[in-house]
């Protein structure tokens, strides 16, 4: 029995379970007040990621594209980064911050987008726009290395990098919390208030599920603030949750600030809540207390009724974002459930290195298996030739028609989530997390039990 | 009478631009094609005389010609009371005003591109 | 600060010869500490610094072994006077983006942190003339300050050194990259250097040195060595020497103001030069 | 010229000749925006790439068939499963896409290898499948790769498999039409006469430029296949690849989206010289019309008019319930493609609804010659409109409701205007007779919906009436209609079922079936 870490041997992807690094850039950047990132490609580049992100929040976020055509592909397009920066800036006045996102094809002719910005510094925005703050921040996401997760890495530095100053310690400690949910943060928020502990959240997403209000007049955006970015030189540590999604920046702030960094667990499930907690009392000596001793019972409580009669030796493949996938493999095994097949939608190299894929190596007693650069048809095709036997899929809704084909219940979790509605709105991370999550693999369950009626009764008396 | 017959090549004008498509292939050379083609066979029809069907081109436009001309007259009593003289006129000035319309005055600039 | 330089000149000027001559002298009589990044696809930029060794480019190791393979140890190699030598290379011709692979290699070594460490001056060698972005790479921001072309009294190298000015200008005003002068590497062409002088003040920079032609330079060649290697006291070592020292003590940098194609070719006509 | 000038695109004069009202008088020789132009960079155009208009729009619902992207793998993530166009092979093409994964050292030193090590092991993963399409991505053209060549020497050593190779990477032109056009005529060049397929019918025709959105493909081959004529294939909704490498054997092309499939049409009448037939698939006029003159290039009429009298007999009553309580609603018809003018004049006719707007994303002039054509006199037509310019119409016009795309949708949301989605569409098909009063009751149910009623009232300062306890639609629509001649007609809400649509696949069809016996 062991847990073996492979690789797809297949070349190609069949179903992605990632898209590609840009995206990354994109979902960092609308996490920013006054800010409109500008994607240095083709238009399908930024189109669709607006659509996935509407597909995902049933909201709109503004994104601009600087529309590169045949010529500009031939000729070179910095000028059109130009002309788009000063488009977008003089129709948006309230706009602050615009990151310049890279992509494959701009990488390909090599348009030198450090530069343009050198060259907009000193000339567009000193002549034009004397008056206004205006940052340009150049995102380097040639989307033909790593994934959206390395994407939403660079960027969370990028944008660290170009803000961070050095002032007066303001006692708060930055928490970067990967590529979540606003249900998430608002979870987060709340363990830190409960904590009486300050944060400035990288990035401050929960008004993405903002309102249809009577005026017509409201619109989603993210509500980091420029303010937030700078403080982050200066506060008393910072806690990046996701190793693959902020950790970057969170180096980045101790290696120049000296800002100690905490990274990881990604406090899924009642363990790593825990360490979460406890590396908060440690950077800030705040105790940990009695309320959040209660509402850790509670999740407890909840997980009490259900687990040696429903998840017990539960067979389970996880696929998506690394952090979140390996967050939840631990967090099912706590459950008594078997993490059987973990997929991760990318080859990044430290995944072989990563002390909580070794961990699984060395200690787990069931067969399992984590495959790296993985996509969906790794998934299923194992499930329709090589008899994985599965119980529960873990995973966003990219992979939902592996579910529905093959019979096998499904929770739809990570990103995107678009064929169920409202899951944004919910925490995974957190004790309120725990307990969303093991609610809803139960009544996944439930429903398929019904569904197929396979021992459909036993809910009867439970 | 001109005036009376300016404005009822507009009404046919009219039912043209809303409910047919044929005048708008997107190059110049096929709308020329297509106008002369479908409303001569219309007037052919219109005025009771022999249109031709016979290769698959001449029955495609026949066919949008005896749908239009049935239109035409279900839409507009006053075409049957014309005589087959004042019928040719009338479609004569359709004509050149679809043409100018769809043609000549078009400012749509990709009508003469060579290619696709 | 080390100061990197970007050499560009057109294909078989002897661009990389003298290159690789002058940092030699730069090394051997001036005790500079001196890195050479070859940026062209026939990986030929190191080559008499190595004494021949044709050296495992950048592009092969990350073909072959992954991009983690392409770190210092395996990519770079020392040679005469502790130059340290790195080649790009790139795809075979007529595959791939060779542009590409110059930006992938640069970023590489960038972020190994190898232009920082402990050296006087970094040369970049780069393809004759710059055919798209990725050529262009080695004269964006932060990578080279100074470039210098070689070029000789001939249609052809004349029309791609104005070519290389008309991309510098683009990139100038974006990086701060600057022109430090042409270098003449000569062909024994009648009236050569005085063409060659009205060309630079045309284009508003200096000629930097006048580099004669010397069969010894092909001599040191055929024995795999730089002049100064082979014969450390002839005369061509010395011209070397000299424009070794007077590109350390350069201080003429200019955005050049490169030609239109008709005052190039009347000029070329007035010295009744066709190739 | 009629132009209207946007505020917020004052700072960008060029945008100004993009958008015209049509005043009294105007026609198309006054009144036409410019249009598919490059795109002014930064003004959050919702224009898509040329890439995803050949692979998306066009390619992909073609259905038995591995669909493989030559690029990075966002491109077919971007273009997998943002779309309703389902096939009768459950879904083959919309469940499984692919992509060769190009990384960095691919783009250095080239992905042919990589490339054909993916064909085999996509055929090698799906072993029923054996037609490809593979597409080229602005990477995978920018490195210069040879597809076709790789398609070539693949389809030497595999005998069995049959590859279309679809050059169309991102920036190739303005918007995603660049891609429509491209893919066309690397269709009708690559593919069409290398095929022959099996006739069994004396009317045979090509259905072109129908992409089966929610089954509005299948609806309408029902219609031609009771007609007895042989739908031979459909370019490209639920099309099979094979049935459209023998478009060439057709008797008449029926041209549905005459924007990027006029292109294969008119190759096809000057290579083959099949005619080409344009059709409105929306409207119980414009369809039956459309119906009539296909039966009757084949002589086919009468059986073309049973069907229109069943269809209508069958679905009008419920189609005028609505259309009655429509009267007035003011739309902003901001589809994308072709639906432009296809609904433009019809949904006002037959629907009584007032477009008060018109746009174009990615069309070109002769596609808003079309629309501007048939649109009422004061609608505002926009070519590219940006975000800013949508938001500012919106504000102007005060439309009721938009039939537009998801995104736009939620723009259109948040400003309290309802949306209905005129891509994938809410609840289709819409084509058909049937279609129409799905369509009609969507647009309904938008409008008269309950919530939005709720949503504009700010509990903070607003009178809260506190006797309604619910409001059906019906309350809130029928205060401004005629109770008494609305009861007194024979109108009905709509009565069908929720999939109007799978209980067609594997329908039986006396007269086609006759023909197959006789050949066989």
């Amino acid at each position: 029995m062991s847990c073996e870490l492979n690789k797809k041997e297949r070349a190609g992807v069949i179903n992605p379970i990632f898209t590609c690094q840009p995206a990354g850039a994109q979902y960092a950047s609308i996490g920013i007040e006054d800010c409109i990132g500008i994607v240095h490609g083709g238009q399908g580049c930024v189109m669709f990621v607006r659509l996935l992100f509407a597909q995902h929040f049933k909201d709109n976020f503004l994104l601009a594209s600087s529309s590169l055509h045949e010529d500009a592909a031939v000729l070179g397009g910095v000028h059109r980064v130009e002309k788009a920066v000063d488009v977008l800036l003089m129709r948006y006045p309230e706009v602050k911050v615009v990151p310049i996102i890279s992509t494959c094809s701009t990488e390909i002719i090599g348009d030198d987008i450090d530069g343009v910005v050198r060259k907009l510094n000193s000339g567009l925005l000193k002549e034009k726009y004397a008056d206004r703050e205006v940052h340009l921040i150049p995102i380097h996401t040639p989307s033909f290395k790593g994934s959206m997760i390395e994407g939403y890495d660079v960027a969370v530095k990028d944008f660290v990098k170009a803000f961070a100053k050095k002032e007066e310690p303001n006692g708060k400690i930055n928490l970067i919390t990967g590529w979540v949910n606003p249900g998430d943060v608002t979870a987060l928020k709340h363990l830190l208030s409960e904590m009486d502990v300050d944060a400035t959240v990288l990035f401050e997403i929960e008004s993405f599920d903002s309102p249809l209000m009577p005026d017509g007049e409201a619109v989603s955006h993210g509500s980091t603030t420029i303010e937030d970015m700078k403080s982050t030189a200066n506060a008393i540590g910072t806690i990046a949750l996701n190793r693959y999604e902020g950790g970057q920046a969170a180096n980045y702030l101790e290696k120049e600030f000296e800002i100690p960094a905490v990274i990881g667990p990604t406090p899924i499930g009642i363990r790593n809540t825990d360490a979460f907690l406890a590396n908060i009392k440690i950077m800030t000596g705040k105790p940990i207390p009695k309320s959040l001793v209660r509402e850790r019972g509670i999740a407890i409580d909840t997980m009490t009724d259900l687990i040696h009669m429903f998840f017990a030796d539960k067979k389970v493949a996880i696929y998506g974002n690394p952090d979140l996938v390996i967050g939840l493999a631990e967090f099912c095994l706590d459950l008594e459930m078997k993490p059987v097949l973990l997929l991760l939608g990318d080859d990044n190299k430290k995944y072989s290195k990563d002390p909580r894929i070794i961990e699984l190596q060395e200690k787990v007693e069931f067969e399992m298996e984590i495959v790296q650069n993985a996509d969906l048809w790794e998934l299923e095709n194992r499930i329709k030739t090589k008899d994985l036997d599965l119980d529960l899929i873990i995973g966003h809704s990219k992979g939902r028609f592996t579910s529905i084909d093959n019979d096998i219940p499904m929770l739809r979790v990570g990103f995107p989530v678009y064929d169920r509605a409202g899951y944004y709105r919910h925490p995974i991370v957190g004790y309120a997390g725990a307990i969303w999550l093991v609610e809803e693999m139960a009544n996944v369950l439930f429903t398929d039990m019904e569904y197929k009626k396979n021992k459909e009764w036993i809910l009867n008396v439970w | 009478m001109e005036d009376m017959m300016k404005d009822q090549v507009d009404q046919l004008v009219d039912y043209i631009m809303k409910w047919c498509l044929w005048q708008f292939n997107s190059r110049a050379w096929d709308r020329k094609d297509q106008n002369e083609g479908i409303l001569t066979k219309t007037t052919q029809i219109l005025c009771d005389e022999p249109a031709e069907n016979d290769t698959p081109a001449d029955r495609c436009y026949w066919v949008e010609a005896v749908m239009l001309a049935r239109d035409f007259k279900s839409t507009y009593p006053w075409l049957s009371e014309m005589d087959n003289n004042e019928i040719k006129l009338l479609m004569q000035g359709l004509k050149e005003r679809i043409d100018y319309l769809t043609i000549s005055g078009s400012l749509n600039k990709e009508l003469t591109n060579p290619t696709y | 600060m080390v100061r990197k330089i970007a050499i560009y000149g057109k294909g078989g000027i002897g661009k990389s010869t003298t290159q690789q001559n002058t940092a030699a002298a730069m090394a051997y009589f001036h005790d500079q500490k001196v890195m050479i990044h070859g940026c062209d696809p026939k990986a030929d930029s190191t080559r008499l610094i190595l004494r021949g060794k044709m050296q495992t480019t950048m592009m092969d190791t990350l073909r072959e072994e992954g991009e983690e393979a392409c770190t210092t140890e395996n990519v770079m190699e020392v040679g005469f006077e502790g130059i340290k030598c790195v080649e790009s290379g790139g795809p075979e011709p007529g595959v791939g983006c060779a542009g590409r692979g110059v930006i992938t290699a640069i970023t590489l070594m960038e972020m190994q942190g190898v232009y920082e460490e402990d050296l006087d001056f970094v040369f970049f060698d780069v393809l004759g003339d710059v055919v798209c972005g990725g050529f262009a790479m080695p004269i964006r921001e932060g990578k080279a300050d100074e470039i210098y072309v070689v070029a000789s009294g001939e249609m052809m190298a004349l029309y791609a050194a104005n070519n290389l000015c008309k991309g510098m200008v683009k990139y100038a005003e974006q990086s701060g990259v600057r022109l430090g002068g042409i270098i003449c590497n000569s062909r024994n062409v009648d009236g050569e250097a005085e063409l060659l002088k009205e060309f630079c003040d045309k284009l508003g920079t200096q000629m930097l040195h006048f580099v004669p032609r010397d069969n010894i330079v092909q001599k040191a060649e055929f024995n795999k060595k730089s002049v100064i290697e082979f014969d450390d006291k002839c005369n061509q070592a010395n011209e070397y020497n000299e424009l070794a020292s007077k590109i350390i003590n350069n201080k003429n940098f200019v955005i050049p103001k490169p030609m239109t194609m008709e005052e190039l070719e009347e000029m070329v006509l007035k010295y009744g030069l066709t190739d | 010229m009629p132009y209207h000038e946007f505020k917020c695109s004052e700072c960008i004069p060029e945008r100004k000749k993009h958008a015209v009202v049509k005043g009294e008088g105007e026609d198309l020789t006054s009144c036409l925006p410019l249009g598919y132009l490059n795109t002014i960079p930064g003004t959050i155009s919702e224009r898509g790439c040329a890439f995803c208009g050949a692979k998306h729009v066009i390619g992909t619902p073609m259905k038995d068939v591995i669909h493989l992207c030559h690029g990075p793998v966002g491109c077919t993530y971007d273009t997998w499963q943002t779309k309703r166009y389902i096939s009768d092979n459950d879904n083959y093409q919309f469940k499984y896409t692919f992509a060769t994964d190009m990384k960095e050292k691919d783009i250095v030193f080239g992905a042919e290898k990589l490339l054909k090590q993916n064909i085999i092991d996509a055929f090698k993963a799906f072993p029923e499948i054996k037609r490809m399409s593979v597409y080229q991505t602005c990477a995978s053209a920018l490195i210069g790769d040879d597809i076709d060549a790789i398609a070539k020497e693949v389809m030497g050593e595999m005998p069995d498999v049959d590859i279309f190779v679809c050059n169309s990477p991102g920036f190739a032109g303005p918007s995603q039409s660049g891609g429509h056009h491209l893919i066309n005529i690397a269709w009708v060049n690559q593919k069409v006469g290398t095929f022959e397929p099996k006739i069994t019918s004396d009317y045979v025709i090509n259905y072109v430029g129908e992409y089966n959105i929610q089954g509005d493909q299948e609806v309408m081959v029902d219609y031609f296949r009771r007609m007895g004529i042989q739908v031979l294939s459909t370019f490209t909704g639920n099309g099979s690849y094979d049935d459209l490498r023998g478009m060439h054997r057709a008797d008449l092309n029926v041209l549905e989206c005459a924007r990027s499939a006029e292109y294969i049409c008119n190759e096809l009448r000057v290579r083959y010289g099949t005619p080409r037939m344009d059709i409105d698939g929306f409207g119980f006029k414009p369809l039956s019309e459309s119906l009539l003159k296909v039966g009757m290039f084949f002589g086919l009429e009468k059986e073309a008019q049973t069907i229109i009298d069943e269809e209508i007999a069958r679905w009008k009553p419920e189609f005028d319930w609505y259309a009655r309580r429509l009267k007035g609603v003011k739309v902003c018809l901001w589809p994308g493609g072709s639906k432009l003018w296809h609904w433009a004049h019809v949904i006002h006719d037959e629907m009584n609804v007032d477009v008060v707007s018109l746009y174009t994303k990615f069309g070109h002039q002769g596609d808003m010659e079309k629309g501007i054509a048939r649109c009422a006199e004061g609608a505002l037509a926009i070519d590219d409109p940006n975000e800013l310019e949508g938001i500012e119409a919106m504000k102007e016009l005060k439309p009721d409701i938009i039939l537009t795309g998801v995104r736009p949708g939620e723009v259109a949301k948040k400003m309290r205007v309802q949306y209905l989605n005129a891509h994938a569409y809410h609840n289709g098909p819409y084509k058909g007779f049937e279609g129409w009063v799905r369509f009609a009751r969507d647009i309904y149910n938008a409008v008269y919906s309950p919530i939005h009623q709720l949503s504009g009232l700010d509990i903070s300062k607003d009178e809260i009436d506190t006797d309604n306890r619910f409001m059906t639609r019906q309350m809130i629509s029928d205060v401004k209609i005629d109770t008494e001649a609305a009861e007194a007609s024979d109108e009905r809400e709509y009565t069908g079922d929720y999939d109007c649509v799978t209980k067609l696949r594997g329908k039986k069809y006396p007269k086609l079936e006759k023909e197959a016996l006789s050949i066989d």
